[in-house]
């Protein structure tokens, strides 16, 4: 072979990978578009079982008497689901500062040098303020499951009960995961700091986080707010 | 030019893997857990198999009495999980691992703790849903379990297992969808852009987006079939108002595009197999990758041809009928594309070959029939029936079992440095395809005369006994190529011809280094300009490398400064514990629901810990 | 090596004449699905055979392609190592995506009118015919004429009948290959199929049931009689009928077997296939209220239609007990039977849980199809349902009987007495 | 984001030419509008849904329908920052999102929520 006669050198180390990528990069976003269809699924039978539940409470229909036993209002309460909406989105606001911060924290002063400016390279207080805002989050969803269930609907009430708590549980679920992955990030900034070259691992966590976000960014229209 | 450097060429005698089962446990080599894979799954595909014996028996004659209905059941259902999700997915998984790494030019997987922890949940997932026959509750649903017959209508843990089982298998599926997803992305070897990637690694590729795609939909499904069992959700609860035909479209949108998991490695295999033996390139391979991604998308969009007779209307109806159709075009571009490879070339018929054929001569036979049942109204008559059955056996066995036979017989040196003895490989072969072939064919009259799929029993007189016969013949004659096919592979494995670097004068990387490969495959990260690196050093199908044995050793890693992941149990004690939780779901149906919390909590706990304690340690140690 | 190509040849050839051979071949079968006797099965024929003979041509163009590549340029002593290298052919390719295009453009069209012609709607002076399907029977209903019948299904020749498919528990297909079909039952939908035996004679069918439905989907099969118009019009008026057994003296009854017009009117003790030595069918007790066609004839039946299950070995069946229906209408009217099925007349049996009884001795199977209405196999039915048919309902009744679901052997339960008694009844329930 | 690992190769690598580049991200002046837009688009669609005349309307669920994919897409391209990043990633989020799409419009006409008015 035209190559071994000339013994060419081992390759130390690590090859380059072939995109100049990092595998894990790839690795998320594949595992991202995946997501998509979960929650596709997950949507289509919450879209698909609207309207066809034979006993209330319902999500935005009123029940009378005799469909219902008693009066039963619109179950879903959008004030309160819009603010924690709200709150979701400022999440996603806050972590890509944090992002920011870790992958400038090499060049001091890079966000300006006032209070503000300090502020912002602050990835701790961002991460920090990011897992905050997703546990508000949390606290909104639990605060709705329970008022829910006073209100007499669970999840083995009727079929808009078994597919709204699923599919705003998966969500949540996700929420949980992402704020013990951020909580983690912060441990190991506080422990040893996160800089530049760390960058990638909160670009992956910032990624899911975000993911998150859109998903409920689709769930708050085509569950709260379509009837 | 490749640069299929490596230490001389021959020099395989010396190397051997550290031995010892810890060192199997911890693995993270993708070449042995290629070969868990495999074996692994040849041990399924002797119990799948033994399923379908049984089955056979009490389809000899009518009125078979030779096991009950209820066992019938459960074993037309675990034959079918099994040949499909621990048979034929693992054995693509063990060449996925094997061979994706090699054919790109990479030391390993892009995640190779990842790679284990799949592997180890594949194991401990078939060892849970067999389980079921351990206490004789084994799955009785069919392999689709269709609702509410799987919901409401089947109390018993016959089910829990199914659906437990399938969810702790998907995982398995899904990371090792990322995991090569990313490596075929982004570890392929200098100047292998993607068109220039082997056309296995092509069609694998594809096969990691169905995968990842695919799963999450029957995930969901299962989520609810599991809520409707476990917690009283009125998912599939007829009586709340809910559609029974939700399971159906989800399992379908994940079971179609399954069918192509299924084959698409197959296909790989064989486009691989058929220019080496015909020593010529593989014909139009830009049109085979096209292909294959047609396949894979059209595959998303036809799903409900498995309702036609659910009653979903004319419009439907024909839309589902068009897109199944349009698969036959892509399919048989890659038909007669192989035909015409062989044309015009020099074939050797080894055995590895003549699976290769088989699996283009039969994959024809299930294909056209599939068309047939692409068209409604015709199908209407055939669904449900023998000729269904007859359909996916000559699709699933005789394409994709065929094509992975083939894979077997041609990359066994390459896992084991030691040849398959062709000699008993013509009779595996031989066996194999007539048993096949009088097994399978029969099922399309019987079909067609009127016998429904899933009977324990057809009565007599109904024209139907000579053609049961005739399948129960094939398959103890199968039986036959069975165990011709075990004796080989066990004898080979110890006294097989060695074989060198290049057995068959293959043309792609995996055949420029030793057999079996060194731990870190490539010394040298070979640089690629061709899609047949190989073959622009000697003629196609033949080999310039010496087949004897030099005593010089392969050195290692260590002596070449090479760094390599260090071995691991977390990955094995994630598994466990994940499966260990989801078996303790099982304890709620037993009564024991406090039992099974505190189960499920406790075996949560320790996951969670192992995987932390898996994520923070570095893959390798410092350099 | 030219070992190879030769069986591949034969098998080919085997091939093509079996394939070219289907449809004649087939007709001759009894369930077959060419059988041409329903608009439906000609319009799925003609779909069919051009499916057929496209695929045949498919299938052997690309076989001898494939074995004429094998036979011409295997390896041979003397052949080049290095054969021309292609790599591709764009012209070739472009045809070999266009041919098979064309060739299924061929097939869609004949289909999508076919799709639309059989899922019209169907005509408006069809027979309706609502099935249900319970695990693991059949329950037919003619809403127009106010008759619920089981397992048996009467179609008179020459019009239209229209199906309305639903399920009482699980999913179930119904099919008779033979006339058409199949379509699903499925729960919280009301689905349609129609078709017209329009090109048959008064004949019977088997059909079944074709979606995977529990332990004893292969046991729910059912019987389809197509019949004149006027049979049909007899049977319906006689169907309409209340139970036509009262406890009332013995009338001597016909004697089974008698032949010809006779059995068409007269009526009939169903035949059994196999008598146990010295089996004594039953004489009814009484004579139907209904002249005229009751049911369609025994002895008509095609050998095909006839089950032939097999009774569990271990079931011990005396036929030579003589059964008092009076006795029997007692026992059935006021015991365990009620809680699941109707009698027409009689004010205790109004449960709709299993098959309506009302004329259950008109019949000529039991158990979903499962059995012929003998006295041997109703007897053993009655004794022990669930060790005939695995996982029913109907449950164990003879005394000493172990029944198979609940697991034990039955200290209470009906003699061998009573159960002929109870056979005896229904058989009078003609 | 640290790109330490270029590809050695690049010569050869035709079809990952302009790839592996080191990709400015927005900064907190985007990231600022963008958070406002999203608050923004957010008001409009509660507001919009206490307008019964409005909600009654055929225009109802489509406006809210591209209002919730405008927030999408943008938290997707800025704060995920697809529309800068790589386009291996482009691809491989919208062909899987596009198969989602497409899935899910599928299911809603197969169950009757959806369906095709002749004319
Ligand atoms: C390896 C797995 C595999 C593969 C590859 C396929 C491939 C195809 N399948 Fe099959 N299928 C199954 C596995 C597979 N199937 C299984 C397991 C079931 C049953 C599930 C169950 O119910 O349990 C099933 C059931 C099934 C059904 C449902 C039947 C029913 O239940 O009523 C249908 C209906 O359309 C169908 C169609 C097709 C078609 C059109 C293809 C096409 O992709 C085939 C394309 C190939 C060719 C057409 C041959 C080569 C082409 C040429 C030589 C060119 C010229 C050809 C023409 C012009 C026609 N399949
Ligand atoms: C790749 C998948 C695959 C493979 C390879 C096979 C292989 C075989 N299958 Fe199939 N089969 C399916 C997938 C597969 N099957 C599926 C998906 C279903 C549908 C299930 C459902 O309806 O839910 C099905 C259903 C199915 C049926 C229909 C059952 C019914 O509807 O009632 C039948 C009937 O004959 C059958 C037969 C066979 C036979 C005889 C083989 C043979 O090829 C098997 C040959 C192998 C052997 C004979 C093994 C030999 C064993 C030994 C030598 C044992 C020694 C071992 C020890 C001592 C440990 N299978
Ligand atoms: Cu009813 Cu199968
Ligand atoms: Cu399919």
């Amino acid at each position: 072979m035209a190559t071994t006669a000339h013994a060419p050198a081992v390759t130390h180390g690590h090859p380059p990978t072939t995109t100049g990528l990092d595998h894990r990069k790839i690795a998320i976003w594949a595992f991202i578009g995946s997501e998509c269809m979960l929650f596709t699924s997950l949507i289509s039978t919450y879209l698909v079982y609207k309207g066809r539940s034979v006993s209330g409470p319902f999500p935005h229909e009123v029940c009378n008497p005799p469909q219902c036993a008693t009066t039963l209002k619109p179950i879903l309460n959008i004030p309160i689901t819009s603010v924690s909406t709200f709150v979701l989105l400022m999440s996603s606001l806050a972590m890509v500062l944090a992002l920011a911060a870790v992958e400038n924290k090499d060049k001091p002063g890079w966000a300006g040098t006032g209070a503000w400016g300090r502020a912002l390279a602050s990835s701790k207080l961002w991460l920090l303020m990011t897992a905050i805002l997703g546990a508000t989050f949390l606290g909104f969803q639990a605060y709705e499951f329970t008022s829910f269930v006073h209100e007499g609907l669970t999840i083995r009430q009727n079929l808009f009960g078994s597919s709204f708590f699923t599919l705003t549980g998966f969500h949540g679920a996700h929420v949980t995961v992402g704020v013990l992955w951020l909580l983690t990030l912060l441990a190991i900034d506080m422990r040893r700091g996160l800089g530049p070259k760390d960058a990638l691992i909160v670009d992956i966590s910032a990624l899911y986080w975000h993911f998150v976000d859109v998903v409920w960014i689709a769930i708050f229209t085509l569950v709260y707010l379509i009837r | 030019m490749a640069t299929a450097a490596t230490a001389p060429a021959a020099a395989q005698k010396g190397y051997e893997h550290e031995g010892g089962i810890w060192s199997w446990l911890t693995t993270v080599d993708h070449k042995r857990i290629g070969a868990l894979y495999l074996y692994t799954a040849l041990l399924w595909f002797l119990v799948g198999g033994l399923e379908a014996l049984v089955i056979r028996i009490q389809l000899q004659g009518p009125n078979g009495r030779f096991v009950s209905a209820e066992m019938y059941n459960q074993l037309f259902t675990m034959h079918g999980t099994t040949m499909i999700f621990l048979v034929i997915m693992p054995l693509s998984a063990a060449f996925f691992n094997l061979l994706i790494p090699l054919q790109i030019g990479a030391r390993d997987v892009a995640f190779p703790r990842l790679n284990a922890f799949s592997y180890w949940v594949y194991l401990f997932g078939s060892l849970f849903m067999n389980a079921s026959w351990l206490v004789g509750a084994a799955p009785n649903g069919g392999w689709f379990g269709y609702t509410p017959l799987t919901s409401t209508f089947s109390p018993g843990l016959n089910i829990d297992f199914w659906v437990l089982g399938l969810q702790i298998l998907g995982v398995s599926s899904l990371a090792a969808g990322f995991n090569f997803i990313t490596t075929i992305i982004n570890m392929r070897a200098p100047g292998m852009h993607f068109m220039r990637m082997p056309i296995f690694t092509w069609m694998a590729f594809i096969v990691q987006f169905l995968l990842v795609l695919a799963f999450p939909v029957i995930t969901i499904a299962l989520v609810f079939l599991q809520f409707d069992r476990f917690f009283g959700t009125q998912f599939y609860e007829a009586a709340a108002g809910a559609d029974p035909l939700l399971w159906q479209h989800l399992f379908w949108i994940f079971g179609h595009p399954e069918v192509y998991i299924l084959i698409l490695p197959a296909f790989g295999l064989v486009s691989e197999v058929l220019p080496t033996f015909s020593r010529k390139p593989l014909f139009g391979y830009p049109v085979m990758v096209y292909s294959g991604m047609l396949i894979a998308f059209l595959g998303f969009g036809v799903w409900a041809h498995h309702m036609f007779a659910v009653g979903m209307g004319p419009i439907a109806d024909t839309l589902f009928a068009v897109t199944t159709m349009l698969i036959g075009i892509p399919t048989g571009v890659k038909i007669f594309n192989w035909i015409f490879t062989m044309w015009g070339g020099d074939i050797r018929f080894t055995t590895a070959m003549k699976f290769a054929i088989a699996l283009v001569a039969l994959f024809t036979i299930g294909g056209i029939s599939g068309v047939m049942h692409a068209s409604p109204p015709a199908d209407l008559q055939q669904t449900d029936t023998y000729f269904i059955v007859a359909h996916f056996h000559y699709v699933l066995f005789g394409g994709s079992m065929m094509g992975l036979l083939a894979g077997l017989y041609y990359y066994f040196p390459k896992f084991t440095g030691r040849m398959l003895s062709e000699k008993i490989g013509t009779w595996h072969f031989w066996l194999t395809f007539v048993g096949m072939n009088l097994t399978f064919m029969p099922m399309h009259w019987s079909g067609l005369l009127g016998m429904p799929r899933r009977t324990w029993v057809y009565d007599a007189g109904q024209g139907l006994e000579t053609l049961n016969l005739m399948s129960s013949l094939g398959a103890y004659i199968q039986v036959l190529a069975v165990l011709v096919g075990a004796y080989n592979v066990l004898v080979s494995m110890r006294r097989g011809v060695r074989a060198g670097n290049d057995p068959w004068g293959g043309p792609t990387l995996e055949w420029s280094i030793p057999s079996p490969p060194p731990d870190y495959n490539f010394a040298a990260i070979p640089t690629v300009t061709s899609r047949y690196p190989l073959w622009e050093h000697h003629a196609p199908g033949t080999s310039d490398i010496p087949r004897t044995i030099s005593d010089q050793r392969v050195p290692t890693a260590k002596e070449l400064g090479i760094p390599m992941p260090n071995p691991s149990i977390k990955p094995l004690f994630v598994a466990l514990f994940m499966t260990l939780m989801f078996a303790c779901m099982l304890l709620i149906h037993l009564g024991k629901t406090p039992l099974a919390i505190a189960g499920i909590i406790t075996c949560a706990t320790l996951m969670t810990f192992s995987l932390y304690s898996w994520l923070l340690t570095p893959l390798e140690d410092e350099h | 090596m030219p070992a190879d190509s030769r069986p591949r040849r034969l098998f080919r050839a085997a091939l093509t004449v079996a394939l070219a051979s289907l449809i004649a071949g087939c007709v001759q079968n009894p369930n077959s699905v060419f059988h041409n006797r329903t608009d439906f099965n000609r319009d799925v024929g003609s779909l069919f055979s051009l499916l057929i003979w496209l695929g045949t041509i498919v299938f052997v163009f690309t076989e001898v392609m494939l074995v004429w590549a094998l036979i011409k340029y295997r390896s041979r002593p003397g052949s080049p190592r290095k054969p021309e290298q292609t790599h591709g052919n764009t012209k070739l390719e472009i045809l070999w995506t266009a041919i098979p295009a064309v060739v299924l453009a061929i097939i869609a069209v004949p289909t999508v009118q076919t799709i639309f012609k059989t899922q019209g709607a169907a005509r408006a002076d069809a027979l309706r015919v609502e099935v249900v399907g319970h695990q693991w029977w059949w329950e037919f209903r003619y809403p127009d004429y106010g008759v619920v019948t089981a397992n048996e299904l009467y179609l008179p020749l020459g019009r239209t009948v229209n199906f309305a498919l639903s399920t009482h528990d699980v999913i179930h297909s119904f099919w008779i290959p033979a006339l058409g079909g199949k379509r699903d039952l499925v729960n919280n939908r009301t689905n349609h199929l129609w078709f017209t035996p329009d090109s048959t004679t008064d004949d019977a069918f088997n059909g079944y049931c074709a979606e995977f439905c529990g332990i004893s989907h292969a046991n729910m099969r059912f019987r389809a009689f197509t019949v004149t118009p006027e049979q049909f019009a007899s049977w319906v008026a006689h169907q309409q009928s209340s139970a036509v057994f009262h406890p009332q003296p013995a009338t001597p009854a016909t004697t089974p077997g008698t032949a010809g017009a006779a059995a068409a009117t007269a009526p009939r003790t169903p035949v059994a296939v196999a008598p146990a030595p010295g089996a004594q069918p039953v004489p009814p007790p009484t004579a139907p209220v209904q002249a005229g066609f009751v049911s369609f004839p025994a002895d008509k039946m095609p050998n095909h239609a006839i089950p032939k299950t097999p009774i569990p070995p271990g079931l011990a069946v005396d036929t030579t007990l003589k059964g008092d229906p009076a006795r029997g209408m007692q026992l059935v009217s006021t015991g365990a039977c009620i809680g699941c099925h109707t009698v027409k007349g009689v004010p205790s049996m109004v449960s709709k849980v299993g098959p309506d009884l009302t004329h259950v001795g008109s019949r000529l199977t039991i158990g979903g199809g499962l059995f012929p209405n003998d006295t041997r196999h109703l007897f053993a039915w009655i004794k022990n349902a669930r060790a005939m048919k695995p996982g029913i309902q109907m449950p164990t009744m003879g005394k000493g009987q172990y029944d198979p679901i609940v697991k034990t052997t039955l200290t209470v339960g009906y003699t061998d007495q009573q159960i002929a008694d109870v056979v005896a009844y229904l058989q009078a329930l003609k | 984001m640290p790109h330490d690992t270029h590809d050695a190769h690049g010569a050869s690598h035709s079809d990952h030419k302009a790839m592996g580049e080191v990709h400015e991200h927005p900064s907190w002046g985007t990231y600022k509008w963008v958070a406002l837009i999203l608050t923004v688009i957010t008001v409009i669609e509660v507001w919009v849904y206490y307008i019964p005349v409005f909600v009654a309307s055929r225009l109802f669920v489509p406006t809210l329908l591209i209002m919730s994919a405008v927030k999408f897409a943008i938290v997707v391209m800025f704060y995920m920052h697809l529309k800068y990043d790589h386009k291996l990633f482009r691809a491989l989020f919208t062909g899987p999102l596009a198969i989602a799409i497409v899935t899910l419009i599928i299911l809603m006409f197969l169950f009757g929520h959806l369906s095709i008015h002749a004319g």
